[in-house]
């Protein structure tokens, strides 16, 4: 399974606009996915949105599912 | 009041003083409101370590956002009494001096208006996936932090 | 910032929306403005023992309105890292949706803006003699009791 | 000595928009005058202003004094 990752913020500058990963089964698998492609995110602080909502805890990700990146939001 | 769809609080650069203008022209036929409580946000020309921000830089996770603001907008209309709810909200490149951010209430009764866009306005700051890229004038930039 | 003289803060007639379009683009050029806070008091068409309100009567002892709202405007700038403040209160015969109250506050920081814009509408009503006579369709009238 | 009096708001109502009296040493005296003149003041909650200042307790008057009679504010 392919999973799209949009990103936003400062994470852009780290990581670029668009990112694909294989093999991710959930979101914690994800950041472990990322952690060890960018060793710097290890101590970036960011939320993760799936389908558009805030994922709290760890959840089970499917070929649909739009996974977002997020910083802290500095709208205003 | 009830809106079932997400209004598109998003718009390509700075907001006219001239369309805030109209927008509150619009509300002379609303004869029961008595007051009108506007928050502006304005882009300010910081400057950081000796580099001055000439511009912030907006962008949005849009249907995200939109549908946040639309829970917002419905707990606020459920909180205060509320004749009127508009926000709108720059996107792209906005200069310092341009405003970037306009929320406008309006109730019978001037508390409502006021304590109603104060708790959007920081709502919208908490709450909404939005970033500011502060640029500078030599090109670099950083990544705006809210307070 | 210190103010030596009274400023008028009257005019004649409603606020026009256009008016006050045309003060926030004013701003465009104070870029250590981050945020703007602006009440607006509109005349609302209450209906009172089935006689309808169609415009609110402003009367007010000018000289004394004016000693006093220095007064305020240097406590205000005193309590509040201010840029501006701007208020307008309108006098004589105002109608059932126009605009007969306009303060504007602007800062580098929205809680300052937004704080001091709210005190001062507060302090506007309770200490500066201006009276609101309400005109029915009847051509009776009562006068207007703040809360 | 006479007095000039200015009167504001729903007091207009009561005695018109300006009024003269003869012989008034302070406010105390006024109120008095007042109340013989207008009973229907009696009942009535109003401020005195002298030269524009809001007075509390008793204030003499002299010729050149503009005296308020001002009902509770209602602007905005």
């Amino acid at each position: 399974m392919q999973i799209k990752i949009i990103i936003f913020g400062q994470l852009c500058d780290l990581l670029g606009e668009n990112l694909v990963l294989d093999n991710i089964a959930d979101t914690d698998s994800l950041t472990a996915a990322l952690h060890r492609k960018y060793p710097e995110l290890v101590n970036t602080k960011y939320m993760i949105a799936v389908n558009k909502k805030l994922v709290v805890g760890n959840i089970i990700l499917s070929n649909n599912n739009t996974v977002a990146l997020m910083p802290a939001f500095s709208g205003g | 009041m009830i809106l079932k769809k997400p209004k598109n609080i998003f718009v390509r650069g700075p907001v006219a003083a001239s369309f805030i203008g109209a927008s509150i022209q619009k509300h002379n036929t609303k004869t029961e409101i008595g007051g009108h409580s506007i928050f502006l946000g304005q882009v300010r020309a910081d400057v950081i370590e000796e580099k001055k921000v000439v511009a912030i830089e907006y962008t949005a996770y849009e249907e995200m956002a939109m549908e946040q603001m639309h829970v917002i907008r419905e707990e606020i209309f459920a909180k205060y009494q509320l004749s009127c709810m508009h926000i709108y909200h720059s996107l792209g490149k906005i200069a310092a001096g341009e405003i970037c951010l306009f929320v406008f209430t309006s109730s019978p009764h001037r508390k409502a208006a006021i304590d109603a866009c104060s708790e959007i306005v920081e709502r919208i700051k908490t709450e909404l996936p939005i970033w500011g890229k502060e640029l500078f004038t030599d090109e670099s930039h950083q990544w705006k932090v809210n307070k």
